[in-house]
């Protein structure tokens, strides 16, 4: 499939849109529509941000009668599960980001800028293991990384994490690539400097906030992955995911509602990050980070 | 799409190939000698731990944690507790691990398990057996309790050596149900469930309360537990299941959600009764609720009670399987849980827990059984009397008999098909 | 060697790639080999030769089929309605004047959001003891949990698809905000003076421009809504249950004679999966022929 | 024939005024260019005229017709993009026949008008191309005939010439005057570029920085720039420095005898005689420049009785149809052309002698600010904060 890329032109854009009134007028329905809908996006998080301060919040209490930080320092408590997961976790996504990174910038630099037979098929080649669910890869490769001596333990994880994120990042890799004035790298070589030169001076700099994104992406596919790290990790690599799972599986709502935040919280605030420096461009890749 | 790359082809082969060499061939090791337990003691040192048991409960865990984990340091054991959502899940792993030739140095060196489980794995040759009555605190329970050797029926054989034990027990809030109004038999339940529509349901086999809630019920259909005493009857069977689930039938409206969805496990049958969906919710732990409510998931009126025509109470227990890494390891816990002090704190609700004891009593020291006493006196109305709980004491029924419960279950409640 | 090198691009360019497709090629192949192999009763341990048991007893099994046909209904509905509301909510955003780039951050904060926090989320939100319906109890609405409708664990898969469209349809809406923002307003400025009115340009500008990309997103979400095991495992009906959680059933179950069904359930995930990312792409290739040639004969 | 009316049209983009009370009528049928540097608010003013922009202030006429309120499409005024703004997923004939689709004009009809408009741009046979398939010029060529096919009163033209080659550029160049003998349609364009402006327009109202500076025929803005910077935007390299006294300018290069300019000796002045002048333009004495064009300054052959300076040549550059050449006379640096040989010979440090003719010298005021005569007189308003469609 075809991503579509915003279209450069040239032309400077108004700072408002041409078609609106006025800069900053927004028709009273269309704030209010907006506000509905922003408001209906938010409003999950409300039920968990208020469960997870409450203790024996029982139906009909809609603010807790009782409050209390006790799921919060729980969770929260040194040396407790929730760090170690918290590590595993930044562990594992740090590891998939950057080898998906590495196998991605060949891969994509030639996707991005080559034309070549055979480029559709390893387009929808690498698209494949994206779309195709997680749980069919799990069930497929769990013997496999058995007999491997790969189940159960951190390097497996991050192998089987590498199946969904590589091709993403791959194909964002080759997004960036080709949208990259890579003509300049010819003319810093008509300027005297050498390949080497020319890749560090040149090209690094053209691609380094794409490629900052993209490995971003894997950071995010791994960071909210749950079955394959269920069935390869194979309970033993306890990953936030997972640990949100048991603590789910244990009914008690306000550490489950906790846990849950705090694994939201730092994807959310990558998310926030990223925009500001980014600007909201940028920020649709985000949408395959699931 | 036509033309894939003769290359990609030749990738998955090998692929395939290399995943099918690496296949190990050595047949399972045999266990430490718990007989020689200065050597298990010397073999254990140094290990990391993998102990493999069901997450769901933070003060389970952290009574773990806190309680074993320093223990084992000092012996230079360092445990790793890994939190399941299914302890199907880990005997699962083992059994992919048998099936992919991985007979050493496997992932799982301890399980928390009982029951079917226990079963299954035995059925695989997937346990180390023969070692758990040769540990040296083993001398503290009473394995001549059948109690003990038949977990489920299936005699243990040693496969498995026990942690603690427990008793199903219903759970009802004094503010919506009056004591007085409770059921005495499964017979009397199903006239209240008729009687308050909508407000009683219970976890989805094979969820182990569940699973044990509807053999509870077919004991009663049957003529009692010792109807099973002798083992597993097909012919038995089909008669009282054949009415067991004619009556779940009949009261299937009247279950809450009109019996279209059940809650998945315990915990999700916690919730409903806590915020008042349902008015009963189920607890194995003989020191009751008082840790539930101390950790807010019950509310404070929360009591629970039992039938007096019996609810099961068995064991539970640990297992090593047979690719352990650290089989040594996991004995020195399996033998250190049975340690009567630690035992004592187990069984405190304060402590996170609440859980039964595995020892016998009486073999314990004086001091020891006092210590006893002490925490047993402190339940307060958060649990039933020792005594009432012996009392109304069931057995597990055979393995063949929950097996069979499950399966239909799922196929006459869930997929409404009649049952084969 | 450096020349030869040199020479031969298209040796250097399937070096570059063999990383990549290496890895996709060993692990995702071979997953997808290993669990065809195995679906019929090759590589595991079994009753030895090739068999086409697993999916016989797939297709004589109504669980099956509901199964399929449910996973079926909740991909295909929370695909159209996140595509529907997505689309809708990209318009909306874009009418915005000052707060435009703050409100599509808010709009987005739910993607980088892992499932399972999403349906853990909405079970505390829309469950019959959640926070809508204590509110409705505090508001005198409703007297009990079970007055709420329910539509968490419901055969209809309500919590499920609601879950879907709160993470998806901010995916589809920020897709469409971005080709919108390329040259939705200079091709309906374009169309202004052509005598489009606002319903036309609709029809005729904004929907055909935002076809191929929100057409390739769409793939993506049913890939997903399709695919994933944990919102319906936490949100959704037990009995019929989707595919994925039934493979995992399956694959989980202890006994081992269940395997091969988990692959072949697992096998057929892919296959559909696989039939509906050729259609899309086939379908976005269409509809973008005129764009793919814009680039190749500008670049 | 549809007369436009612009009355004290003005748009702010926030803070900044993109354009500032323009008053401006076209003639019904003619072609006025709007011309200006980029960011002077010429598109600005285009917009405005098509409805795409809702002016701040001011309004439009369309004949009698207050089109100020109406939405663009519905004002009959027709925009043909710089970009071209094909819609991509459309084949050429379609893109041409949206228009008419709009109309609810039957398939049958549409293809056929739509053919009709691909062949009167030179492309019939490729209306079943994607845009993507076809070259620049041809895609600015479909977008004219995509306007075209709908007849419009009124076509407004964003830089036609712009994108396209040198060879394209006069084929529609051409094509645009065509379409102008043909039909009787009143057309806009807008161009930063003098030369467009002057081959194609009837009209110019030149804008710097939002406000219509100048107002007229082409040839007054060579002939009878009002001021310096009109003056240099339209190419005039020689500004002398003088001070004026009735009809004569004291010059460095003497006392020269310069007609008044006054409105009325100023050929084809603005139809509202606003900007015969120039805003700064008061006749009368004072600092002025004197400018005259290169190609209007003669080598002496002996045969005339113009004034004539003698400088000598600093450099000659052969330019092939001309050869330019700088002289220096009397401190101030005079550029001279010539198409014949004259030039010839003129190597630097030769002498060289120039005749003024007094038709070609035409005077605008000057500040008194003692600059250099090449540097720029103080822009009326500060060029930075300009924002401005283009």
């Amino acid at each position: 499939m075809t991503r579509t890329e915003p279209a450069t032109t040239d032309a400077p854009r108004p700072a408002t849109q041409p078609t609106t009134g006025g800069a900053g007028a927004t028709p009273r329905p269309v704030a209010l529509a907006v506000v509905l809908l922003l408001g209906l996006l938010l409003l999950p998080f409300v039920p968990l941000v208020l469960a997870s301060f409450a203790q024996g919040y029982f139906y009909p209490q809609v603010l807790p009668e009782r409050w209390s930080l006790r799921a919060w320092q729980v969770v929260l408590e040194p040396d407790g599960a929730t760090w170690a997961a918290l590590r595993d976790t930044v562990t594992i996504a740090v590891s998939v980001a950057v080898l998906s990174l590495v196998m991605a910038v060949p891969a994509g630099r030639v996707l991005g800028t080559r034309r070549f037979r055979g480029r559709r098929v390893v387009e929808l080649a690498l698209l494949t293991p994206v779309l195709v669910p997680a749980i069919a890869v799990a069930i497929g490769l769990h013997v496999v990384f058995l007999r491997l001596g790969l189940a159960g333990g951190v390097p497996g994880v991050i192998l089987v994490h590498l199946v969904p994120a590589t091709p993403y990042v791959v194909l964002l890799t080759a997004g960036v690539f080709a949208n990259a004035e890579l003509e300049l790298e010819q003319q810093a070589r008509a300027l005297g400097a050498s390949w080497w030169q020319a890749q560090r001076h040149v090209t690094v700099r053209l691609v380094a906030p794409g490629l900052a994104v993209a490995g971003l992406f894997g950071f995010l596919v791994s960071w909210g992955q749950y079955v394959l790290t269920l069935v390869v990790g194979g309970g033993r690599v306890v990953t936030l995911p997972i640990l949100l799972f048991a603590t789910a599986s244990g009914g008690d709502t306000a550490i489950t509602a906790a846990t849950a935040l705090f694994h939201a919280l730092p994807a959310v605030v990558l998310l926030v990050l990223t925009s500001r420096i980014l600007g909201s461009g940028a920020l649709t890749t985000f949408g395959g980070a699931r | 799409m036509r033309t894939i790359p003769r290359s990609t082809l030749l990738l998955l082969v090998i692929a395939v190939v290399a995943a099918g060499c690496a296949q190990a061939s050595s047949a399972p090791a045999a266990g430490p000698d718990p007989t020689d337990w200065e050597q298990v003691r010397s073999d254990a040192e140094g290990a990391t731990l993998d102990l493999h048991m069901w997450g769901g409960s933070t003060e389970i865990n952290r009574f773990v944690d806190e309680v074993y984990g320093p223990r084992l340091a000092e012996l230079g054991i360092t445990l790793r507790r890994v939190p399941l959502a299914d302890t199907a899940d880990a005997v699962n792993a083992v059994l992919a691990e048998l099936e992919a030739g991985r007979t050493t140095d496997g992932a799982i060196d301890l399980i928390w398990i009982n029951g079917e489980n226990h079963a299954t794995m035995r059925q695989a040759g997937a346990l180390h057996t023969g070692w758990a009555e040769q540990l040296p605190n083993a001398a503290l329970v009473d394995w001549e309790d059948p109690a003990v050797a038949l977990d489920a029926g299936l005699p243990v054989d040693g496969a498995e050596s026990p942690w603690g034990s427990a008793q199903f027990q219903f759970v009802h809030d004094t503010t919506r149900t009056d004591a007085a109004e409770l059921p005495g038999s499964y017979a009397e339940l199903a006239t209240w469930i008729e009687e308050h529509p909508g407000r009683f349901t219970y976890p989805a086999p094979p969820a182990f309360h569940g699973t044990r809630f509807l053999t509870q019920w077919l004991y009663e259909l049957s003529g009692g537990a010792e109807a099973w005493a002798d083992g597993f009857d097909e012919d038995a069977y089909e008669e009282a299941a054949a009415e067991l689930f004619a009556v779940l039938e009949e009261l299937r409206p009247h279950l809450w959600r009109g019996g279209e969805t059940y809650p998945n496990d315990i915990a999700d049958l916690d919730r409903l009764f806590a915020n008042g969906e349902v008015d009963m919710t189920f607890t194995q732990l003989p020191a009751g609720i008082g840790a539930n409510v101390e950790a807010g998931t019950l509310p404070d009126s929360a009591r629970p009670f039992v039938l007096d025509t019996g609810t099961i109470g068995d064991h539970h227990y640990l297992g090593i399987p047979v690719n352990a890494a650290e089989p040594a390891a996991a004995m020195v816990l399996a033998d250190l849980v049975l340690d009567p002090e630690l035992q004592t704190a187990k069984l405190d609700p304060a402590n996170g827990w609440g859980d039964g004891l595995a020892i016998d009593v009486e073999r314990l020291a004086d001091e020891d059984r006092a210590a006893i006493d002490a925490v047993t006196a402190g339940f307060g109305d958060l649990a039933l009397p020792p005594e009432r709980l012996a009392e109304v004491r069931l057995p597990d029924a055979p393995p063949e008999l929950t097996d069979a419960l499950d399966r239909d279950w799922e196929r006459v409640v869930r997929q409404q098909r009649p049952r084969s | 060697m450096s020349a030869w090198w040199h020479r031969h691009e298209d040796v250097r360019t399937w070096v570059a790639l063999s990383p990549a497709l290496l890895l996709v090629g060993l692990l995702f192949g071979g997953a997808v080999v290993m669990a065809g192999l195995r679906s019929i009763g090759l590589l595991g341990i079994g009753e030895g030769g090739p068999s086409l048991a697993a999916y016989r007893q797939l297709v004589t099994d109504p669980g099956f089929a509901r199964s399929l046909g449910l996973t079926l209904y909740v991909a295909v509905v929370s695909t159209s309605l996140s595509v529907v509301l997505g689309i809708g909510a990209a318009l909306l955003l874009r009418r915005l004047g000052a707060g435009r780039r703050f409100a599509t951050t808010l709009f987005q904060l739910n993607l980088p959001v892992p499932h399972v926090i999403g349906a853990v989320a909405i079970l505390a939100l829309v469950g019959q003891s959640g926070l809508l319906s204590r509110l409705a109890a505090q508001t005198g609405l409703l007297d009990a949990p079970a007055a709420f409708p329910a539509i968490t664990f419901d055969p209809w898969a309500i919590a499920v698809i609601l879950q879907y469209l709160w993470k998806e349809v901010p995916f589809i809406g920020i897709v469409a905000l971005a080709i919108l923002s390329a040259s939705g307003d200079d091709l309906e400025e374009a169309a202004r003076t052509l005598g489009a009115s606002t319903w036309q340009r609709l029809r005729h500008v904004t929907l055909p421009l935002l076809l191929p990309g929100v057409l390739s997103a769409a793939v993506i979400v049913f890939a997903f809504t399709f695919g994933i095991f944990e919102v319906p495992l936490l949100l959704g009906p037990s009995s019929p249950t989707v595919l994925p959680v039934l493979a995992h059933r399956r694959y989980t179950d202890v006994d081992l004679a269940a395997r091969p069904e988990a692959m072949a359930i697992s096998v057929v995930i892919t296959l559909v999966v696989v039939v509906v990312v050729l259609l899309g792409a086939a379908g976005a290739r269409r509809a973008i022929r005129g764009d793919a040639a814009v680039t190749e004969v500008g670049s | 024939m549809t007369d436009i009316h612009l009355d004290g049209l003005t748009r702010r983009f926030g803070d900044v005024l993109a354009l500032d009370d323009l008053h401006l009528d076209v003639a019904g049928g003619s072609i006025t260019a709007l011309l200006g540097p980029s960011g002077c608010g010429k598109t600005t003013a285009l917009k405005l005229l098509a409805g795409l922009l809702r002016p701040t202030a001011g309004r439009v006429r369309f004949g009698d017709r207050d089109v100020t309120e109406v939405a663009a499409e519905r004002r009959g005024a027709v925009m043909v993009f710089q970009d071209h703004r094909l819609f991509p997923y459309l084949s050429a004939g379609d893109n041409v026949a949206f228009g008419l689709r709009m109309r609810g004009v039957a398939r049958r009809e549409r293809r056929r008008s739509a053919a009709a408009a691909l062949e009167r741009v030179g492309l019939d046979g490729l209306a079943g191309r994607r845009p993507g398939e076809l070259s620049s010029g041809q895609r600015q060529r479909v977008a004219l005939a995509r306007a075209l096919v709908l007849e419009p009163e009124v076509l407004l033209l964003d830089e036609p010439l712009a994108n396209l080659d040198a060879h394209l550029r006069a084929g529609m160049r051409e094509l645009i005057l065509d379409l102008q003998r043909d039909r009787e349609l009143t057309l806009v364009v807008v161009t930063h570029d003098q030369e467009e402006a002057v081959v194609l327009a009837e009209d110019i109202a030149l804008l710097f920085d939002g406000r219509l500076h100048q107002h007229g025929a082409p040839r007054t803005f060579f002939e009878r720039p009002a001021t310096a910077r009109t003056a240099r935007f339209f190419g005039t390299t020689n500004l002398v420095p003088g001070h004026r006294s009735g009809t004569q300018v004291h010059t460095p290069l003497g006392e020269l005898h310069v007609p008044d300019g006054a409105p009325d000796s100023a050929p084809d002045s603005g139809p509202d005689g606003r900007s015969g002048r120039g805003p700064d333009g008061a006749p009368g004495g004072g600092a002025v420049w004197v400018l005259v064009r290169p190609e209007r300054l003669q080598v002496d052959r002996g045969d005339s009785d113009h004034p004539r300076v003698t400088g000598r040549v600093l450099h000659s550059t052969y330019l092939g149809t001309r050869t330019r050449a700088e002289v220096e006379v009397a401190g101030v640096r005079l550029t001279v052309d010539a198409s014949d040989d004259t030039l010839a010979d003129a190597g630097p440090g030769t002498s060289l002698t120039l005749v003024l003719p007094p038709s070609a010298l035409w005077t605008v005021p000057r500040e008194e600010d003692g600059r250099a005569a090449l540097s720029d007189p103080a822009p009326a308003a500060s060029v930075a904060g300009t924002v401005e469609p283009t």
